[in-house]
């Protein structure tokens, strides 16, 4: 079987759906975010993929952006749900409606 | 002085006294009668000047008031017969009237106030008889409405008086809206509205109107049919009686109401023969009604309220068949003796304590001997009986029917004629003869000079107005349109004596004799009555008289009703349907949907994104999804 | 500064100065409200006396001035005033009530600072509004009202539904000025890219040339025509009114049911009629019957008020009905009627409304049951009461009656419109009789309650706004040529405008003048109509 | 790229500034860093900066990802002045921010400077950094009250969310980048039409502007507005509304307009009913609303959707509506905040209730909230009022080709009309009401005066003396071509 770009493409969409069903899906906000990363690194490699298959490198100067980027973003996540998690001991999203309507 | 100028001053010198009364003068009572009896009888004078010195040719005077594309209306006055010798009432009916007040008024606290008010109605009045066109006419047909308004209900703080007034003007405006249609469609199509101008017109055409004409006609009459009362809007006059007496003297019994008659007359060029026939069966339908209530009233006012508007019917008969002359010869000799009826009223009610039962009078003869002879004088002339003035102007009008062959109308005149002479001898034995009846009878004595005099000035009038050649000053106005009288022009005394006799000597026979039926079944009845035999005898009859034919019910059941319905109706769908369902369900649904919205907004963050992944859904199915 | 400049200058300059008055002087603040729309008035008369029909320049504008730091010339939009002689009456009409709204403020007993700023940006507003010859700024300034005249209800305002009345009239005055301003873009966008302008004067000039397509027309003249319709109160959009102006306090009820609803009227009459011809032939018709729903309809809903201020206010609407018959009759009688309705009814209203508030603010009620026989213990007030009743149900000697005369003149003359005339007659000599003698009747007349034997009756100063008011009414009711010879030329164009298209129709199709009595009013000539009469 | 440069090395003097400096004179700090700003933006107008309009559409950097037109600068103004007042208003909140005040100041700062690099992306890598920049940055702005579970939370939903729309946007730029090969907007232009009916290419289109939806609050993107408004500090609630609204605006209308206008061009419609709904779900929302912060939320989505007017019409004359509607948007947000700001100093929560007898105890206050909400609800003389007005404009221009477009111009009037009802409801709770008020006198700092007033004086300008403005701004998105 010779694996082209399709396949990567579809490898990157299910990655990308399974990330997004888990953010719909999960309660619990650590993991959510987890999904999100993963999310973030189903692009990656669509970028990379297109990089390889077009030959052209910018797509993976791209990736470096985002991953890089993606650091940050945890960074500053996590420190944000552990915050909350101190002040409710809870990381769950039900508990977080405080504010509504 | 140019004598242009005369009219004018003549006309706004009332206007002038009402506004300097209203604005500065209501605390001082004597400069305010002054202001106001100056005014008009310095009008009288004028009036007597503008004869003097143009005679009774027609001219006209005029400013143009507004213009605007076709619609060119002219403040004018126009002198001719008719508007001088009308003016010559007004000023000289209205001197008496004014000077009366003075006394009559003496203790009311809003003397000056009632002189302001005499004072706008006499201009208005004088603009009425002045106006030589159909807007100017109107203008001041509605301020008279006005000025009566506000004198009938001039003690307003009494329920009965406020009501009756804003009756007055109501049923005013009835009659104004048919005669301001009336105006519309003869403007339509003439083009103008000057009556020497339509008058030309129709000279020159008499089909200019076509098949509206009649119309036309019967909705001018419209405004005359509320003005002068007749029937079926004859329900304010008796009424408008709580008013001051002179009020009633001079409004209700001499000049305005007389109003509607002039105005028929004015324009008498524009009637067709069917519009005449109505107004002559109506006039004549009113005279008998009114006279037939009049017998069963017991209110020495509201007696001479249905008897005025039995006279006014009469005129309006004579204008239908065709004699403005005569009605306005009538209306002339009427002024005279129903004002000074209605002045001696006042003077028995203010010698009575404003008690006006008249059956508790009684015996006033010896107590009030002036008022006595001069009211009498009053009835016999309101009676027809020959030499008095009212003999000569309701024989002209009996004469009328005679010579129209209109035989019908003739038998209601000569009953209307028998009914008056009975329910005035009524009204004369009850309240003069007999006996005593209350202690105000008692106690009752002449009124002041300054009232008695203006009664007899008014006897003087009512005896001789007959003879002194009035409607042949009418008739020559009226030339144009017939022609019967226009030849007589310039009788001697004692030709206008027997003019009557040679003229229709069978109508002036059958009127007499009519006159003295109603005086011998009155005199019958009610010579030494202590109380009212008639109720008795005509038993339902009676009740249905004295209640005035259940009129006000039935308006009350019809009209009053049927706008309250349509008032309660039009509340109802205000608030319920426009405000409540219409404003209420837009306001309430979108409360609604806004509160049903937002409920999406759960403060968790699982829908959030939920919904954000179903948004891209939606999206991507709007661009993608062909 | 031209005087016109002044006229709408002063006002919000004086508002600028208020602001800037520490609150406790409220004494000085009241002062200063009175002598600027005192000398606005003074101004305003000046040039109403100076105005000259015959001067001939800027399209038939007198007074025009420029600012041209307002607004963008970019896109056409310069502030550009000017009066001829449809606004000089307005403008006139506006200034005297706007004193007089100013006088009567006096009732006014918190928060002065607040109250007399919001009047004064009132004032300036609605005087720009009809000064303008810019369509942008003739809607901005009119904009300047709906802020306060909410506040002023809120804060100021009476009655329990005062909340209410205040979101109601906020909403839908706006809903109305939202759809005129759709239909004032799109009318803006008629005119090619490169020459848009908002300039009045030279739209009508535009659209004279090149009359706007037809597809154009039917959807911009019922925008505008209901939009304006809606801030006039035209049934069935007409609930706002009385609510709100029983609601409101004396001054802002006298500006608003005075001045500032007859925007919408000039409104119509300058852009919406002359600009559309076709469409406004097509609608008219229906405007007529709509208007007999403020007639009869309102009419009768005033008759079954037991607030007096609900009656006026009802009262109010209804008048307007007179205006749109007028407008609907698209002939040079019944438009110049209208306008002068126009100027009478803004007297009129804000003489009601003033009395009402001083009767309101001596009881304390306006409920027509707790009231009566208060002619006696105020009789200047009562006269003055009366006074307007009459006025209101069109009596001879107002400015009403002229106006309504000539509306019924011109509508006569357009025989579709007959039946409508009919009922308006009946609806403006008996209907507005009878309610207007109930408001007299159950305030005025009658026994006078125990309860108000003690009432005074105005005080010299404040017998002054009523009897600038009654004065305005009377004199040009006794010489409605003073205000008609100027109206007329310029109803006489839009008359000419609106029908131009009929006009040249008939002209191409029929060539001799057989119908009759022309449906347009501007000159019947009396060939036509004598041979109509054979 | 001098600004930007300026601006991050403002940031980190701040930051490094609050090693020396004692807590009592950390008020100085945020005046200092404002008064700085306010030079840079001053700065702007002069003819030696590089901001410089005179220079031309060639002038570009860093291999074209830097773009330097009119529209960027523009832009540049606009983050710089929003940037100044939030500073002062922050400086005013600081005693409720605890720990850590210089940091929230330097915060701001590298926002801005991420909003100014985001006004001057050309190519989707700078724009991605710029955009990340920002909001990374705002995750922590709006969690900055550590002490308040509400900051805290609305920081999380801010973040999953703000997360989840980054996803998306990245898999969009993957997707278009695979397809065309182009991260550059003009060279994208070139090609971009060969591929509109490219389905990937134009999933990738979609996917990146859900993430700009997100950031504009753009229907049915709009979930996070009201919490994260809510919950936020106030400055960061306004910096949010305006500065990241904003950013969102101008990449939007260069990715629109720039990259791919021939794909644009058909995608009237979407844009029209995104608009429609957005306007309606915003209003229809923030009826029952009596939380003034929320209130503004809410608004702030109904507003996202009038400027979306100005994007749909797809013509310049609603480009330039949209530059100017954003203009008078700055003053009158800021405004409203900065009273939120003041009022509700003391107060748990931003109800309605609060603003009883604002009237007495700040008469300056209360008109300043008044002419927000009336400007706000495009009332004139007002700069909301011909914002709108240039909006309806554009959109009805629009109507005869398509009557799509005179939906969306009721849809919007009745959008206005529905906001009426809670915008003079703020109104009505600032001038009677049924509470009773406690009437303590409301102290304002200078400088906080000083921002107030210049933004009342702004709102005035642009409402009552548009034409300079006006032609500015049609100047500017003739760079857009």
């Amino acid at each position: 079987m010779n694996v082209g770009l399709e396949h990567y493409l579809v490898v990157s969409a299910l990655l990308f759906a399974l990330g997004l069903l888990g953010v719909i899906t999960r309660r619990n906000l650590i993991v959510m975010y987890m999904s999100l990363e993963l999310m973030l690194n189903s692009a990656n490699l669509a970028l990379v993929s297109f990089s390889r298959f077009n030959d052209n490198l910018n797509g993976q100067v791209m990736v470096f952006f985002i991953i890089t980027v993606a650091a940050a973003e945890v960074a500053v996540g996590l420190a944000l749900i552990v915050a909350l998690y101190r002040k409710r001991q809870s990381a769950h999203v039900e508990d977080l409606t405080s504010m509504k309507l | 002085m140019k004598l242009e100028a005369l009219p004018w001053i003549l006309l706004f010198l009332p206007l002038c006294a009402a506004g300097i009364i209203t604005l500065f003068t209501l605390r001082s009572q004597k400069l305010s009668a002054g202001l106001s009896i100056g005014a008009i009888v310095s009008g009288f004078v004028l009036a007597i000047a503008l004869i003097k010195s143009g005679g009774w040719e027609a001219r006209e005077f005029s400013l143009n008031w507004l213009s605007i594309g076709n619609l060119n209306v002219d403040f004018g006055l126009r002198l001719d017969a008719l508007s001088l010798m009308m003016l010559l009432i007004v000023t000289g009916v209205g001197s008496v009237i004014h000077i009366y007040s003075y006394g009559y008024m003496h203790e009311d606290e809003g003397f000056s106030r009632f002189f302001a008010c005499l004072s706008l109605f006499t201009f208005s009045m004088l603009g009425i008889v002045l106006a030589n066109n159909f807007l100017q006419l109107f203008i001041f047909w509605e301020l008279v409405g006005v000025s009566s308004y506000l004198l009938i209900g001039f003690w307003f703080d009494k329920a009965s008086a406020a009501d009756a007034s804003k009756k007055a003007f109501l049923t005013n405006r009835i009659g104004d809206f048919g005669f301001m249609l009336g105006i519309l469609t003869v403007f339509a199509v003439v083009g103008s509205l000057n009556f020497a101008v339509i008058q030309e017109q129709f000279k020159a055409n008499p089909a200019l109107m076509g098949g509206s004409a009649t119309l036309a006609g019967l909705l001018i009459f419209c405004g005359a049919m509320g003005k002068s009362a007749q029937f079926p809007l004859h329900v304010w006059l008796p009424d408008a009686m709580e008013g001051p007496t002179p009020v009633s003297a001079l409004i209700h019994a001499a000049t305005m109401v007389a109003a509607g008659v002039y105005m028929l007359c004015r324009v008498v060029f524009l009637f067709t023969p069917e519009a005449l026939t109505v107004i002559s069966w109506i006039g004549g339908f009113t005279a008998l009604l009114a006279a037939l209530i009049a017998v069963q009233q017991n209110d020495i006012k509201r007696i001479l309220a249905y008897s005025t508007l039995s006279q006014l019917g009469y005129m309006v008969m004579a204008v239908g068949l065709g004699g403005a002359g005569a009605a306005m010869f009538h209306l002339t000799t009427h002024a005279f003796f129903k004002a000074l009826l209605f002045l001696g009223a006042g003077s028995v009610i203010h010698a009575m304590h404003h008690e006006q039962d008249i059956w508790k009078m009684g015996a006033l003869r010896k107590k009030m001997p002036v008022t006595f002879w001069t009211f009498l004088v009053g009835t016999l002339a309101l009676c027809g009986v020959p030499p008095f003035s009212g003999f000569y102007s309701k024989d002209a009008i009996l004469a009328q029917a005679w010579h129209a062959h209109n035989y019908p109308l003739f038998v209601i005149a000569v009953s209307v004629a028998v009914l008056t002479a009975f329910y005035m001898f009524r009204l004369f034995f009850v309240v003069w003869v007999g006996d005593v009846r209350s202690a105000e009878a008692g106690h009752a004595h002449e009124s002041p000079g300054v009232m008695i005099w203006p009664l007899r000035a008014l006897v003087v009038l009512a005896l001789f107005g007959g003879v002194l050649g009035i409607n042949e000053i009418f008739a020559a106005q009226f030339s144009a349109a017939e022609h019967a009288e226009a030849s007589e022009h310039g009788l001697t005394l004692l030709q206008r004596i027997a003019e009557p006799f040679t003229n229709a000597p069978v109508a002036a026979g059958i009127g007499i004799i009519a006159t003295l039926i109603g005086f011998l079944t009155a005199r019958g009845l009610y010579a030494t009555a202590k109380s009212d035999p008639l109720t008795s005898k005509l038993g339902w009859m009676s009740r249905a008289m004295a209640n005035r034919f259940y009129f006000d019910e039935i308006y009350e059941a019809t009209v009053i009703r049927i706008h309250d319905l349509a008032g309660t109706i039009s509340n109802w769908i205000d608030s319920w349907i426009i405000e409540g369902l219409c404003i209420g369900v837009v306001r309430g649904g979108t409360d609604l949907t806004g509160r049903a919205l937002r409920l999406v907004q759960t403060g968790n963050l699982q829908t959030y994104a939920f919904l954000f992944v179903l948004g891209v859904a939606v999206v991507l199915w709007l661009t993608l999804g062909k | 500064m031209t005087t016109l400049t002044l006229i709408f200058a002063l006002p919000l300059l004086a508002a600028v100065l208020l602001a800037f008055i520490p609150r406790n002087f409220a004494v000085v603040m009241r002062l200063v409200a009175l002598v600027t729309t005192f000398i606005t008035m003074l101004l305003a008369v000046k040039m109403f006396w100076n105005f000259d029909c015959a001067a001939a320049d800027n399209d038939g504008y007198k007074f025009v001035a420029t600012i041209p730091w307002l607004g963008s010339h970019a896109l056409g939009i310069v502030c550009r005033l000017g009066v001829d002689g449809l606004n000089v009456g307005l403008v006139l009409m506006g200034a005297i009530v706007a004193f007089a709204a100013a006088c009567c403020s006096a009732e006014i007993k918190s928060r002065e600072k607040e109250f007399y700023i919001l009047l004064l940006v009132m004032t300036g507003g609605i005087l720009g509004a009809f000064a303008s010859l810019d369509l942008f700024f003739f809607y901005f300034f009119h904009e300047l009202a709906l802020v306060p005249t909410f506040i002023m209800i809120g804060v100021w305002g009476r009655g329990e539904k005062r909340n209410f009345a205040a979101f109601q009239i906020t909403l839908y005055l706006s809903i109305g000025a939202l759809l005129t301003l759709v239909g004032l873009i799109d009318l803006y966008l008629q005119v090619p890219a490169e020459i848009r302008t908002f300039d009045i004067p030279s739209l009508t000039r535009f659209f004279v040339e090149h009359p706007m397509a037809l597809a154009s027309q039917s959807f911009i003249f019922p925008l505008l025509l209901f939009g304006f319709g809606v801030l006039v109160s035209l049934w069935p959009f007409h609930s706002w009114a009385p609510l709100g102006y029983g609601s409101a306090p004396t001054a802002t009820a006298m500006l608003h049911a005075g001045v500032l609803k007859k925007f919408g009227l000039y409104g119509l009459l300058r852009v919406v009629i002359p600009f559309m011809p076709q469409s406004a032939q097509h609608w008219m018709p229906i405007l007529a019957w709509l208007s007999l729903g403020n007639i009869l309809y309102v009419g009768w809903v005033a008759m079954k008020q037991k607030n007096l201020n609900l009656l006026i206010g009802n009262s109010s609407v209804a008048h307007m009905g007179m205006i749109f018959l007028g407008i609907a009759t698209l002939n040079l009688v019944g438009v110049t009627g209208a306008v002068v309705i126009m100027i009478a009814h803004g007297f009129l209203a804000a003489l009601t409304f003033g009395l009402s508030g001083y009767i309101h603010s001596q009881t304390g009620t306006l409920e027509m049951s707790e009231l009566g026989g208060l002619a006696k213990k105020m009789r200047f007030v009562g006269v003055a009461f009366v006074m307007a009743a009459m006025a209101g149900c069109g009596l001879p000697g107002f400015l009403n009656f002229v106006g309504e005369a000539t509306v019924f003149f011109g509508a006569w003359a357009r025989p579709g419109l007959r039946l409508v005339t009919v009922l308006a007659v009946w609806g403006a000599l008996i209907v507005g009789a009878v309610y207007m003698l109930r408001a007299v009747r159950a305030t005025l007349h009658g026994p006078l309650p125990e309860k108000w034997g003690r009432l005074p009756d105005a005080v010299l100063w404040r017998k002054l706004p009523y009897a600038v008011l009654l004065a305005s009414l009377f004199l040009f009711g006794f010489a409605p040529k003073l205000l008609t010879d100027k109206i007329k030329p310029v109803t006489q164009q839009i008359v000419d405008m609106a029908n131009a298209q009929e006009i040249a129709t008939q002209a191409a199709t029929v060539p001799s003048p057989v119908t009759g009595v022309s449906t347009n009013g501007t000159k019947p000539a009396p060939g036509g109509v004598k041979e109509s009469g054979k | 790229m001098s600004l930007e440069i300026s601006v991050v090395a403002l940031g980190l003097i701040v930051l490094l500034a609050d090693l020396w400096l004692p807590a009592e004179r950390k008020r100085m700090l945020g005046y200092s860093a404002a008064a700085a700003l306010l030079l840079l933006f001053l700065n702007t107008f002069t003819s030696h900066c590089s901001c410089s309009l005179a220079e031309g559409p060639d002038n570009m950097t860093s291999a074209g990802m830097f773009i330097q037109d009119g529209l960027a600068v523009f832009f540049k103004r606009f983050f710089l002045l929003a940037a100044v007042l939030v500073l002062v208003m922050a400086v005013e909140f600081s005693d409720r921010i605890g720990a850590g005040v210089s940091e929230y100041y330097s915060l701001i700062v590298f926002a801005l400077a991420g909003m100014l690099f985001a006004a001057s992306a050309n190519d989707f890598v700078m724009l991605f950094a710029a955009i990340e920049l920002i909001t990374i940055t705002f995750y922590v702005l709006t969690s900055f009250q550590r002490g308040r579970v509400r900051s805290l939370e609305a920081g999380v939903k801010y973040l999953i969310l703000g997360a989840l729309s980054s996803a998306f946007m990245v898999y969009g730029i993957a997707l278009i980048w695979g397809t065309t090969g182009k991260f550059n907007f003009q060279e994208l232009a070139q090609v971009a039409g060969k591929f509109a009916a490219n389905r990937v290419f134009l999933f990738g289109v979609v996917f990146f502007l859900v993430g700009l939806g997100f950031k504009i609050a753009a229907f049915p993107f709009q979930m996070w507005t009201p919490d994260v408004y809510e919950g936020a500090p106030t400055p960061t609630t306004a910096f949010l509304a305006v500065g990241s609204k904003a950013t969102g605006f101008v990449l939007l209308l260069r990715f629109l307009f720039t990259a791919i206008p021939d794909v644009a061009m058909h995608w009237n419609k979407l844009l029209i009913i995104v608009s429609g709904i957005t306007i309606l779900y915003g209003n229809l929302c923030a009826l029952p609303q009596r939380n003034l912060k929320r209130i503004l939320g809410y608004s702030s989505i109904a507003h996202a959707g009038y400027v979306l007017l100005g994007v749909a019409a797809l013509t310049t004359a609603g480009e330039s509506a949209v530059l100017y509607y954003l203009a008078g948007y700055l003053f009158t947000v800021l405004a409203a905040f900065a009273v939120i700001a003041l009022v509700m100093r003391h107060l748990n929560s931003e109800d309605l209730a609060g603003l009883a007898g604002l009237n007495q105890r700040s008469p300056l206050l209360a008109a300043t909230l008044t002419l927000a909400m009336v400007s706000l609800a495009g009332i004139p003389p007002l700069a909301g009022f011909f914002g709108k007005f240039l909006l309806l404009k554009a959109v009805i221009e629009q109507g005869p080709a398509n009557h799509g477009y005179y939906c969306l111009a009721f849809t919007a009037l009745a959008g206005v009309i529905i906001s009426l009802y809670y915008y003079f409801g703020v109104i009505r709770a600032i001038y009677w009401s049924k509470e009773t008020p406690d009437l303590s006198p409301i102290e304002i700092s200078k400088p906080m005066k000083m921002a107030v007033c210049f933004c009342m004086a702004g709102m005035f300008y642009l409402g009552l003396f548009p034409g300079a403005l006006i032609n500015y701004a049609a100047q500017v998105v003739k760079s857009l071509k």
